[in-house]
């Protein structure tokens, strides 16, 4: 089972507090995480940091999309960053998309995953994301087929490296229940070769 | 004395109540709220319904108007979902733009329906590349009491079902068009998504339909649309880790939810018809 | 501008004496001084200063296509501008919200086909059409600003020149249009039923006509009355107050009187303007 | 109009379909003929009858006080939430701020409406604002703002009058301090006919002059009226009506104001009387 | 309207704008009305309600939902305390009296009104804690959209609190707290609460038995 | 390039029969508005301005108020029918929001704001008409609006555009049409008696030796414009003085 190649650059950004530049296969995003740093009033939270996250899209003003996205990324790294040890603080992710062929989600889940490790955030778990497509033929793979209307189904799984439990799932078109536990597991055997990347960029420092 | 508690700790008075397994409006944990469907009550708007999921009130407008199909789809027509909060619903809501809640919810409820090719666009098309349908489906939330993807859901099959479009004939040389307002032709609707909404609440307990404070205080949301036996959208924005073990049974309580939601459509839309 | 009580009740007792702060009684304007062409790029413009109120009308045309569902009549489309040179609370969107109510009040003044006929500013049914911009610029705000505006613009349109259309050719689906730029043959428009605005302010028991930003302050409830010829175009009513039905009657039946009173006087004013006369804030 | 980044926008140029029905060829007086023949309109009102009125309050449960309104077809919806500090207001000020937003859902009117607010629902907020602002006891809450909402299911006429008298039940339902209630009428003038709480069609042929006589006037009237002082809250008026009309109809409101004030205190009284119950019980 | 409205059972019902009785000596408005030319009318929709205070008759009108409950000076209110400086206390206004406010209320407590006696050695971390509950006073309102709180009276002060580890502090005296898990002190300026009106029932043996 | 030609006729004439280093007429009141302290209205040839002064007042947002100046707000707004094509908004784009700014710039060099501090002073200015040289007439009509409202100033700030015609006539005073036609327009503020520029501004490209003689020009426009406002400033306090009685009216 072919599955994509990732690469990544740490510290590519100056002013955030750590930033990273991550592809998976050729969709390219670039992430960026401002640490604790202060809230406004409205959004302070007492016992915990507030996590904010905003997705700008290669082209044109965010749009209705990229809100989806936003909360969808700001739900996981809120639920992955011990938030109650920096109280009344915010922290904001920042994404870019540079550019998209088939697995922008995961892609951005993943860049999103090593900025936070990056920048020395406590975390409960380390979160991955992969993306399995269904094609028309029923078939299971990881790369996505070269024209768009072969895919029938695609499915985006995000699990932690702890327990490998699903900590969010994204589907689109439809599929049976047979296929989405198939999905599943595929997934799971992928999840390692994402932590062993990880792994390596963090221990090996700069470059992979 | 249980309101002042109810508003100084949140939380400790829900774990209070969970511990006797039993939730503060009485109801079991994988127990519904009673559910209503109106269907046809707004005759300016070609399509329209108004369902009631407990006390979250969502009305579905649908309008049709004609457009020029796009140059790279000739033959489809357009579906155009938004979802308005407004400031009426919920004290949470400021006027002005579409909340960022909004936005999402609205952004979900779009992909349901592509998803669920609840509706073929190609039936929209009125003549290739010249004239087709664009179905303008409004959501207005009139209150805002939690789970409100699945009252938007059910509303939207309820107008789609009695959804009837004026018959046109076109002619394309002098690009006139002639409406025959008497002669209505309803829409093919392939299948009907059902949704239903899971919260999980301190990583263990799963509670159904959760109402506006249970969404507020839970750790995780799990939304499950089901298209006969298939699967149309699973969608879960992070929050607290799920088992697999949860997650098939979530999908069971899914299912009998389908069947029981399909029947009320089914009798609200046959007593319209033959009214 | 905030009043104390005592300034209130002095305001009070001069309207029941009938006779008022600044000497007026209370059926009296204040000088009002107009002056048409004031602006040259417009069609038509006027200026009307009443006391220390201040409002410049220009009128644009351009050819625009008419509403689908009333393909015979042109475009009439009132836009306020609160500038900041009025006071410094209209900076930035400040003076938004008046200046929404003062054009609602006026597109609802002329919306009726009696008191403005827009089928005359069709040029081609369905197709072609005048679209009539009426800006109005409030440069100084001295109170009753909704009679200041409704005179300057009638004032206004009764100065704008409608260019003649010569001659209309269409070829399949465009139309051009060829219009005559001379001065002469331009047509004037039929301004005669134009709306007048009359603000009768309820001050203690007596009703106040033309008050300034002082009564405005101290008055309970107020009526802007449209009047146009004989008939009341437009009724608001303004202000925080409620009115009993019979005050509201006798404030419609004097709002009526004055306003012919008003027509009268500005017809008259515009007999006396010569062509090219030294206008402007120079004077 | 520029494109709206935070929703979902359709094709650019969308054209309403009822525009290329079949051409009513009927002139407008044989339209009003038909609207009202031999004394009768077409649903067999007297031209002076007001339709039915449903009234419920308690609707929306998130709201303080909320309460919805239907005059036969026209269906509107209103809900109040308790007072907050005005925004953007630093000076202290003495009575409380009354904000008021009126809205026509897209799908309620023949022709859609835009999300945005456009002018007519701005002007119809302002005069909701006014009418509402003399009935409200501000001085009860100094300094803060209370807010009201109202929404139009679906448009059949006289909906501003509606919407007042269903905001005047929301609000005592949210136990706003008021002088008194409020109840608003719709009276539409055509040619001497008064007809009172026109539907959406004979509203609009009401706005148009029809008969050619010089003397006739028309227009649309809406006025709403507090009950027990009898003053007039609100007056607004278009159209082209000669003094004596407006001075005849004037009456003609004043009493239909008087027959729908029992409805309003019918809705008050159960809802005490619920809110009662309840007390009882716990 | 003049006979006396009956007792609780079944209460005279009255809707806004409704005349009561003339306001002579013997009647006066009270809350819920107004007077308006020699009449009492009501504001609210509810019911009538007579008291008599020192020989003249007061017409109250009580509406019982939640009525439009604005803090006014000198009520007692529960707050939420949110943010700390060394000058002032900032916090959230949760209950007026023990209706409770859907919207909370923005509210302050200076240094100066934290405690009665050595008004300037007070320390506010040792008094207040980012998400107490308290129990204070109203003061005079004089800022546009702040309420100024003080808990300069011994009945005032923290109420609830929670220890670093979370859970619910016990007080032993009016300068701290204890929790009892962890048996750590926390300096906080504690109200002095008769305990069977606020503390729940399984407190109280807990109260009992860190005493002993 | 070649059309700027006709900009100048061989016999030094202009498009509207102006020599090339003559000003258009300026004709200015002061005192036009009662409600402001200070307001002034100026036209340039066609080009009408309307400026007012408020001020010095107490800072509506205490946050920005400086404990030893005075704050100088700024608003630049042009008359929907003040242009040929009517404008669909008569302030908040790009271009007025600049303008804003240079003014503000233009009048913070010169306003003695440090007498003044913990306030505000606010200058508004409204385009009636616009035909060239928008941003020099608003510039003067400020001046003479600020010295209507009696605020101490350190000299007056006058303000002129200059081009080049035939790549080698520097011209003063540019009107829309010669906008219109091409060739660069340098816009210059500056502080007549001292000779300091506060503010220069390019339109387009000049080559540098040509530069200097613009700039010069420029400046004696500036020290022309200050001639005529001090004139226009000397007659209205006389008649304000005889009018009030203290003016030696000799």
């Amino acid at each position: 089972m072919e599955s994509p190649q990732f690469s990544c650059k740490l510290g590519v950004l100056s002013r955030p507090d750590a930033s990273v530049i991550f592809c998976e296969g050729e969709t390219v995003v670039m992430a960026g995480i401002y640490g604790p740093i202060e809230v406004k009033m409205q959004k302070m939270l007492i016992d915990k940091a507030s996590v904010e996250c905003n997705y700008r899209p290669k082209r044109g003003l965010p749009g209705v999309e990229d809100k989806l996205y936003e909360s969808l990324i700001r739900n996981i790294c809120d639920t992955a960053l011990v938030t109650s040890l920096y109280p009344r603080s915010a922290i904001l992710i920042a994404l870019q998309e540079m550019h998209n062929s088939g697995q922008l989600i995961s892609c951005a889940i993943n860049a999103a995953c090593l900025v936070c490790l990056e920048s020395g955030i406590d975390m409960k778990f380390m979160f991955g994301a992969v993306t399995c497509f269904l094609t028309n033929q029923e078939e299971l793979r990881l790369m996505p087929p070269i024209s768009d209307s072969a895919v029938k189904a695609s499915f985006v799984f995000v699990l932690d490296n702890v327990k490998e439990r699903i900590l969010a799932s994204h589907t689109e078109g439809s599929f049976s229940m047979e296929q989405y536990e198939e999905a599943q597991d595929l997934s799971r055997k992928q999840i390692k070769n994402v932590f062993a990347f990880f792994k390596k960029t963090l221990n090996s420092g700069k470059e992979m | 004395m249980a309101k002042q508690y109810k508003s100084l700790h949140p939380v400790k008075y829900y774990r209070d109540y969970l511990s006797h397994n039993i939730r503060p409006d009485g109801r079991e944990f994988d127990e519904f709220r009673p559910t209503l469907l109106n269907v046809g009550t707004i005759d300016t708007a070609d399509g329209s319904a108004i369902s009631k999921l407990g006390r979250t009130t969502v009305v579905c407008g649908i309008k049709a108007e004609f457009c020029k199909p796009k140059a790279e789809t000739p033959n489809k027509g357009f579906i155009v979902p938004n979802l308005e909060l407004s400031p009426l619903c919920s004290p949470k809501f400021r006027p002005g733009p579409p909340s960022d809640q909004a936005q999402v919810l609205t952004q979900l409820i779009a992909d349901i329906i592509e998803n669920s090719h609840c509706i073929d666009l190609k039936d929209l098309c009125i003549f290739p590349d010249r004239l087709a349908w664009c179905l303008f489906v409004d959501f207005v939330c009139l209150d805002f009491d939690g789970a409100v993807v699945d009252a938007c859901i059910l509303a939207l099959m309820g107008a789609l079902q009695t959804l009837c479009l004026p018959s046109v004939d076109y002619d394309p040389a002098l690009d006139n068009k002639l409406v025959n307002l008497e002669k209505r032709i309803s829409v093919p609707v392939h299948s009907t998504p059902i949704s239903t909404t899971f919260t999980i609440f301190d990583d263990k307990i799963i509670l159904v339909d959760p109402t506006v404070d249970e969404e507020n205080l839970c750790s995780g949301i799990l939304t499950i649309v089901l298209r006969g036996d298939e699967i149309c959208s699973l969608h879960k924005p992070g929050g607290s880790p799920l088992t697999d073990e949860d997650l098939s049974s979530c999908i069971e309580k899914c299912k009998q939810r389908a069947t029981s939601i399909k029947d009320l459509i089914k009798t609200v839309v046959k007593d319209y018809n033959n009214k | 501008m905030s009043l104390c009580e005592a300034e209130k009740t002095f305001v009070l007792h001069g309207v029941e004496e009938n006779f008022r702060v600044d000497g007026r009684e209370r059926e009296d304007y204040r000088p009002m001084e107009l002056e048409t062409d004031i602006v040259s790029h417009a069609f038509g413009s006027a200026r009307l200063r009443l006391a220390n109120t201040d409002v410049l009308v220009a009128v644009k045309i351009e050819v625009d296509a008419p509403f689908p569902e009333r393909p015979y009549e042109g475009k009439l489309d009132f836009f306020v501008d609160c500038s900041a040179n009025a006071t410094p609370d209209f900076e930035g969107r400040g003076g938004e919200e008046l200046a929404v109510q003062i054009s609602n009040a006026l597109s609802s003044a002329y919306r009726s086909p009696n008191v403005f006929d827009l089928r005359k500013l069709c040029i081609l049914k369905g197709k072609k059409c005048w679209k009539l911009y009426v800006d109005i610029l409030l440069l100084e705000c001295g109170g009753n600003l909704f009679d200041a505006v409704s005179l300057a613009v009638k004032a206004a349109l009764w100065n704008t020149q409608v260019p003649l259309v010569k001659q209309v050719d269409i070829d399949g689906n465009n139309i051009n249009l060829d219009v005559s730029d001379s001065l002469s043959d331009c047509q004037r428009m039929d301004v005669e039923k134009a709306p007048i605005m009359v603000t009768v302010c309820k001050i203690g028991e007596r009703c106040v006509v033309d008050p300034n930003a002082a009564e405005e302050k101290c008055s309970v409830g107020s009526v802007v009355v449209a009047v146009a010829g004989r008939k009341i175009s437009t009724v608001l009513q303004t202000g925080t107050g409620s009115l009993h039905p019979v005050t509201l009657l006798e404030c419609l039946t004097l709002g009526v009187k004055i306003a012919q009173r008003l027509d009268t006087a500005l017809w008259d004013t515009l007999r006396q303007i010569k062509p090219n006369q030294d206008v402007g804030f120079l004077k | 109009m520029p494109k709206d980044h935070k929703r979902i926008n359709g094709p650019e140029e969308t054209v309403p379909y009822n525009l290329f029905t079949k051409l009513n060829t009927k002139t407008l007086l044989t339209k009003f003929e038909e609207a009202v023949c031999n004394g009768k309109r077409t649903d067999l009102r007297v031209p002076e009858e007001h339709r039915k009125i449903f009234l419920k309050s308690g609707i929306v449960s998130q709201a303080k006080g909320s309460a919805y309104i239907e005059l036969g077809k026209t269906k509107v919806i209103v809900s109040v939430f308790d007072p907050r500090e005005i925004p953007n207001r630093t000076d202290y000020s003495l009575k409380g701020e009354i904000y008021c937003e009126f809205k026509f859902a897209p799908f309620s009117c023949v022709k859609r409406r835009q999300h945005q607010q456009d002018t007519e629902e701005k002007q119809y907020s302002a005069i909701m604002k006014q009418a509402l602002e003399s009935t409200v006891c501000r001085h009860e809450f100094p300094n803060f703002q209370v807010d009201i909402y109202a929404l139009v299911l679906h448009n059949d006429g006289s909906v501003l009058s509606a919407a007042i008298t269903a905001a005047g039940v929301a609000l005592s339902h949210a136990g706003v301090p008021m002088y008194d209630a409020i109840t608003s009428v719709t009276l539409g003038i055509q040619d001497g006919i008064r007809l009172l709480d026109p539907n959406c069609e004979e509203q609009t042929l009401c706005e148009i002059p029809i008969s050619s006589k010089q003397e006739s006037s028309h227009g649309v009237i809406i006025v709403s009226m507090l009950d027990t002082h009898e003053q007039i809250s609100q007056f607004y008026q278009y159209g082209c009506i000669s003094v004596e009309d407006l001075s005849a109809s004037v009456d003609v409101l004043k009493q239909a104001c008087k027959n729908i004030v029992p409805v309003v205190q019918k809705c008050l009284v159960k809802h005490v009387l619920r809110t009662l119950n309840e007390d009882v019980e716990d | 309207m003049d006979e006396k409205p009956k007792s609780k059972q079944n209460p005279l019902i009255c809707l806004p704008g409704q005349r009561l009785c003339p306001s002579d000596n013997t009647y006066t408005s009270g809350q819920g009305t107004y007077e308006r030319q020699g009449y009492i009318y009501s504001q609210l929709a509810g019911y009538v309600d007579i008291v008599d205070k020192d020989k003249v008759k007061v017409v109250e009108v009580h509406s019982k939902g939640e009525q439009t409950v604005v803090p006014a000076q000198g009520d007692i209110v529960t707050a939420q305390v949110n943010l700390i400086t060394q000058q002032f206390c900032k916090c959230f206004i949760k209950c007026v009296g023990d209706t409770v406010l859907r919207r909370p209320f923005r509210a302050l407590i200076r240094k100066e009104d934290v405690r009665a006696t050595e008004k300037d050695k007070v320390d506010i971390y040792k008094s207040f804690r980012p998400g107490d509950i308290i129990l204070a006073r109203v003061l005079p309102i004089t800022e546009a959209h702040t309420y100024q709180l003080s808990t300069a009276e011994n009945e005032l002060g923290v109420v609830i609190a929670h220890s670093e580890r979370g859970h619910r502090m016990v007080p032993i005296s009016w300068t701290e707290m204890q929790c009892p898990k962890t048996f750590v002190k926390e300096p906080r300026k504690v109200a002095k609460v008769v305990p069977e009106n606020i503390n729940q029932a399984e407190d109280k043996e807990e109260f009992k038995s860190v005493q002993e | 390039m070649s059309r700027s030609k006709e900009l100048i006729s061989k016999i030094g004439l202009r498009l509207d029969g102006r020599r090339a280093n003559e000003l258009r007429r300026i004709r200015c009141k002061l005192g036009v508005f009662t409600e402001p302290d200070g307001s002034a209205y100026l036209e340039q040839g066609l080009t009408k301005v309307l400026a007012a002064v408020y001020g010095p007042h107490q800072v509506r947002n205490r946050s920005k108020a400086q404990h030893d100046t005075a704050i100088v707000n700024c608003q630049f707004s042009m008359a929907v029918f003040s242009t040929n094509e009517r404008k669909r908004r008569p302030r908040g784009d790009r271009k007025s929001t600049e303008l804003s700014m240079h003014l503000q710039q233009a009048l913070l060099a010169v306003i003695k704001t440090e007498l003044y501090p913990w306030s505000q002073i606010d200058v508004y200015v409204e385009v009636l008409h616009a035909d060239g040289g928008i941003y020099p007439a608003c510039v003067n009509a400020a001046t003479l609006a600020l010295i209507d409202a009696g605020i101490p100033i350190k000299e007056y700030v006058c303000a002129c555009t200059a081009s080049l015609a035939n790549n080698d006539i520097p011209m003063l005073d540019i009107s829309h049409q010669e906008e219109v036609m091409g060739g660069p327009t340098l816009t210059v503020a500056a502080l007549p008696i001292s000779g300091k520029i506060v503010l220069m501004e390019m339109s387009q490209r000049f080559h540098l030796d040509h530069l200097q003689k613009v700039l010069e020009k420029a400046l004696q426009g500036c020290r022309d414009i200050k001639q005529i406002l001090d004139e226009a400033v000397r007659l209205h306090v006389r008649d304000v003085g005889c009018s009030t009685g203290w003016a030696n009216t000799s």
